[in-house]
């Protein structure tokens, strides 16, 4: 996965974790994290450095292989006062939990009437291309998209990291956070002071005029490799960055289409079921009389995810594919 | 609500409020079971009558502002820690007035603001939540305790063990309250269950011992909750009581218990929480015309409700779209 | 939810279950049922009656309230020579092992160069209307559609029950058996001896020409009950019945929008995240020149499922809503 | 393999053959650390080395047709069941030649054909799996025994709690085998964990007894499985056995494994696995030129494995998208 450089004073993708949550932890005292090996380890990821140095085992607590136990602790003690940030570490592990995330937390608020609320962020590294096979490399974002009650982030800069992480647990609703394994080492401009992102607002990552490209996380820089590559062949490809997808800013994507007329919608998660279907079925409805050409999805192919490199280049989206894909639909 | 101090030492007085509490339970449950067969209530319920002292009994042993997180079998512990029967009937009857509006129903009932946070339905899930608002009173310092009530059916899921097991790690103020009624829906807990007392047989798996009790003496109960609130509160960790008791109706809806055999069912009937409680008001010296008075009162004051309840308005059909988030909307996308 | 009557000799959805795993047993030694009070309780839905008795309780075993031991313990006996059909009592409870169902079942196949099959059944009573609240409503067969490496099969018909059981239980892939709790009462005409319907091929339920209602499971007969009331206003829907959601039978979903030129997709689980999503992205590419007219999706709202009838007839599908949607669309 | 029939009675030359098998594994470990930090391995690896004796003292007791789960950390498990090192080394180097085709890498050795039944990553998962296996053979009445190898991190994650519930209610022929390396990832067992045995003291919360076993001594283990497996297949249920081992090499990758005292470490390593059975050996009377003889037949053939692996051809691109369903492709729609 291409890291995306800017020059001198830039920060990792990574370190932007723990520094957007510490910023939280300073502002708010009821901000506390558990996870596995977050602690004295500094998370498997190093996404949690430094945390327990400045805040100590009172504010960042390590917890046994209980993914259960984790988000539903976090639950409570999200109902009851404080703002708990919990990580797991795999986002695979999100199906260890997957009962507390999909059918307690995001449904405890209407189910009583408004009584409570849940101001939780679940942070997780998310997605593939760094060869750890089938139960460590999926894509699961559209998972936590089948279910209504959570929001979902999925930054690709490390400054939206920050920005987003803010919002995330500023936010009185659960919030499912996604980090990137393969952006992890990527490299951007840092997050000025108290800079916040609101959840539910897309960017315009490069503008163009001939077709739109719907991209998310880690298929935002596959996009922008993509467009530079077509620029030089004549065709200006609008990169929109949706970096959440609930609230899902399909004002911008509308917008968009509104001047390029073509849609190509860039995912990780596989095909079948991918949030993607979402995304173009509501173009199809709603920006049908836009419409020049037809709506494409680049992406993983229905399958598990492969060990070896080559084969997982052939089922995650690359740079190769969304260029080809990029080039039949420009000449649709 | 009722508070000895000392294990034991209920007066009268108060054992005959935690009767009357008992009382109460048990009308509102007999009403759901008539309003259900009448077609008042739809969906679903998992009625708790016989199960009265084990809510009564827990909850005067707490503080007001300790958690109560319950199952789907859960009206006793609402209506225990302050929900009205009215608007638990109302939420039931699908009225607005509904304690959830009428969007929870009878396995949802919560009464947040007196600190009952809930009723759940997907079994095992509300224990994890128990050891997380322990933790959070812990980290508050507010010398706050949580409460999980299960069945013993949910000892043999995995978040059972994941929560006793943080809990005791993390030294949690938190009592787990398995009402251990012999079944699990319509099959024998032992049919299904490695260890004769599911919860209790457990506790040492967690560096704990196990408590079990008589769950439909309220007094036992009583005593045996204070102690471990007080553990709890004293920074000795969690807490775990097998208190056996019986359920009077089926499983739930109209199930009709027949997997059951009759003297075990003639026992525990002969087993009443409210006609223990009865004997023990007796022995204390309390007149039956007094407990009776008690009595009628219970049944009047839920029999009002019930009517209370039918009069309220049906829900609104545009609370549907509320509720999902924080701000009060559903809204999901631009 | 209409009940589908035929006349005489109807049988019930809920006794076609029962029936179409007993003629597998009866075919198949190595065919095994395990699950919660399925035995000599017949199950909570009543979708065992007679197996305990017919076949005893080596071939039909109560479990301890233990997903993960049921769904995994079938994988591993599937794995080891046995059929197994496990039942998940509410598909809410899918949440509860969703890790052996999304990660791990659909996975070993794959994951070890095909070295093992995975030959079981995990059915499980889905869906709403009948108001059980937020944790015993929900739809969530695009759970399992958004996890490659399962088949997923939602009959709508008595017959289909039992034929589709029939492949299902056949199938040496893993296949999630989706039997909807709101047409357990419906009847329909009796399963012939033998009956065997293929997984991935869809039915026409009803001929149409001006437009494409596709459907699946509960929302079958709604889309039927909308088409006749609009065969009265001179609109002719033809219902496509999917059957199964993988294999996903687009052929016959395009070869239908050929002639109607105009798609309606009517779904239970929400709008986020719903199948539909996919089906009408595939139709917005590769049928793209078929569409006349935008594609619309009737799906319930994205909200967890409310207990009161009045307010879950606002969150799910409804004939009344097919119906104006209908309209809408063949007016544009 | 060899198999001795009494626990105690393992011949010199059979002990001599695991000693060959543990040198095999602890070779194979290393060329692995060596080919990750050279480039060839991706991904991850969780080594093994120091554990070989779990392995291979479980795997002789065992009958071929018994059914092995292991974890990600699987190297040896799939070595002493049957996979060869240079199919494991080709699949951990991406070849086409890999155990499983290097669709599955490091965490997911499986050699099904001998009946190791996979190495699975997400934590607890395969105990279940286990039980299943262990059902299975049941009902098939085959007297085959199924086994499942974990971490002391495994036990307190929900499978491990429904999984010991469930094969000790069916009486099922499983051994549960947990590998107490004394940490879960670089977080110490004991921090986060309610008793000091991890997997024997909770054997009783499923009306088993909990065996706690030097698993650094192949003798002992083999002679505990050997009794576990006969009690199995005398139809006497499950049994837990716990073995304390340590790992050589960090968790996974380049781990330096930091987080340990080095008088543990140093402790550990005098106890070295290959050193205890070499000491075994030369007490049963082995001349240290003939172990020596095993050893370098073990270094030749992991030498040339590596060789052989490294000369195979890299995966095939187009299996990607092979191997989904049982038909042999991976097309899910028309
Ligand atoms: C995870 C899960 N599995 C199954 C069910 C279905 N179910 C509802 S109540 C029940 C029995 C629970 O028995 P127990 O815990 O003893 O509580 P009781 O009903 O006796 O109060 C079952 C299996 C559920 N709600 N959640
Ligand atoms: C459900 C789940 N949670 C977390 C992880 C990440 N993880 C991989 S190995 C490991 C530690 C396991 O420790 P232990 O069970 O003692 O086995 P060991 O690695 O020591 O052999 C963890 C937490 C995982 N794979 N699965
Ligand atoms: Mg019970
Ligand atoms: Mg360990």
């Amino acid at each position: 996965m291409a890291d995306v450089t800017t020059g001198n004073g830039a920060v990792t993708y990574r370190e932007s974790v723990a520094e957007g949550i510490a910023r939280e932890m300073r502002r708010d005292p009821t901000v506390v994290c558990l996870g596995e090996d977050i602690g004295a380890a500094e998370g498997v990821f190093k996404t949690t450095v430094g945390l327990f140095k400045e805040f100590g085992g009172r504010r960042v607590w390590d917890t046994p292989i209980s993914e259960q136990a984790i988000v539903g602790a976090a639950m409570g003690a999200a109902m009851t006062g404080l703002r708990p940030v919990a990580e797991i570490m795999f986002s695979d592990f999100l199906a260890c939990c997957w009962e507390h995330l999909a059918v307690e937390i995001p449904k405890v608020r209407y189910m009583t009437g408004g009584q409570v609320t849940v101001p939780l962020v679940v942070r997780t590294a998310n997605g593939g291309g760094l060869g750890f096979g089938a139960q460590h490399s999926q894509a699961v974002e559209n998972w936590a998209f089948t279910v209504p009650g959570l929001k979902i982030a999925a930054p690709s800069t490390p400054a939206d990291v920050v920005g987003m992480m803010a919002s995330a647990i500023r936010s009185d609703d659960p919030v499912v956070f996604f980090e990137h394994k393969g952006l992890f080492a990527s490299k951007g401009a840092p997050a000025p002071p108290d800079h916040v992102v609101p959840l539910g607002q897309a960017r315009i990552a490069r503008g163009g005029d001939d077709l739109t490209l719907v991209a998310l996380a880690s298929t935002v820089p596959t996009a922008l490799a993509a467009a530079e590559r077509l620029a030089g062949e004549g065709i200006s490809a609008e990169v929109v960055d949706l970096r959440s997808l609930i609230p899902l800013d399909m004002r911008t994507v509308l917008a968009s289409l509104e001047r390029t007329s073509r849609l190509m919608i860039v995912e990780e998660n596989p095909y079948q079921g991918g949030w993607g279907g979402t995304v173009a079925s509501i173009v199809a409805d709603e920006g049908f009389e836009l419409l020049d050409a037809p709506i494409r999805r680049v992406a993983s192919e229905c399958v598990p995810l492969p060990f070896a490199d080559r084969l997982e280049d052939e089922v995650i989206p690359t740079v190769d594919r969304v260029t080809d894909a990029v080039r039949r639909l420009a000449s649709y | 609500m009722t508070t000895a101090t000392e294990p034991g030492t209920l007066s009268a007085a108060q054992l005959l409020d935690l009767y009357e509490e008992m009382a109460v339970i048990r009308r509102t449950e007999k009403a759901i079971q008539d309003l259900f067969l009448a077609g008042f209530v739809k969906g679903t319920t998992h009625l708790a009558a016989g199960h009265e002292a084990v809510a009564v009994g827990a909850s005067a042993a707490l503080r007001d502002d300790d958690y109560v997180f319950a199952t789907y079998r859960g009206h006793h512990h609402a209506i225990a820690r302050g929900a009205t029967p009215e608007e638990c009937l109302a939420e039931l009857m699908s009225r607005a007035t509904g304690v959830c509006k009428a969007k929870g129903g009878s396995m949802h009932l919560t009464k947040a603001e007196s600190h009952m946070l809930g009723s759940y339905a997907i079994i095992g899930a509300h224990l994890p939540m128990a050891a997380g608002a322990a933790w959070s009173a812990m980290l508050r310092g507010t010398e706050q305790v949580a409460v999980a009530f299960f069945g013993d059916g949910a000892t043999n899921i995995g978040p059972f063990h994941e929560a006793l097991n943080l809990a005791a790690v993390w030294k949690l103020p938190v009592i787990f309250v398995c009402e251990n009624n012999l079944y699990m829906e319509y099959t024998p807990i032992a049919s299904v269950t490695a260890v004769p007392n599911p919860a209790a047989d457990r506790a040492s798996a967690y560096g704990l011992t196990g408590e079990i009790i008589d769950g439909n003496d309220v007094q036992v109960v009583y005593d045996a909750v204070l102690q471990a609130a007080r553990r709890a509160r004293a920074g000795e960790g969690p807490s775990v009581i097998e208190a056996r008791t019986y359920r009077h109706y089926g499983h739930s809806r109209t199930d009709p218990a027949k997997y059951r055999p009759e003297e075990e069912v003639a026992e525990w009937m002969a087993r009443d929480p409210l006609t223990l409680a009865r004997d023990r008001l007796t022995a204390l010296g309390v007149a039956g015309e007094e407990i009776d008075r008690v009595d009628s009162r219970a049944r009047q004051l839920v029999s009002e409700a019930v009517d209370a309840a039918k009069a309220a308005p049906e829900a609104d059909p545009a609370e549907a779209l509320t509720d999902v988030w924080a701000d009060g909307s559903a809204t999901w996308r631009t």
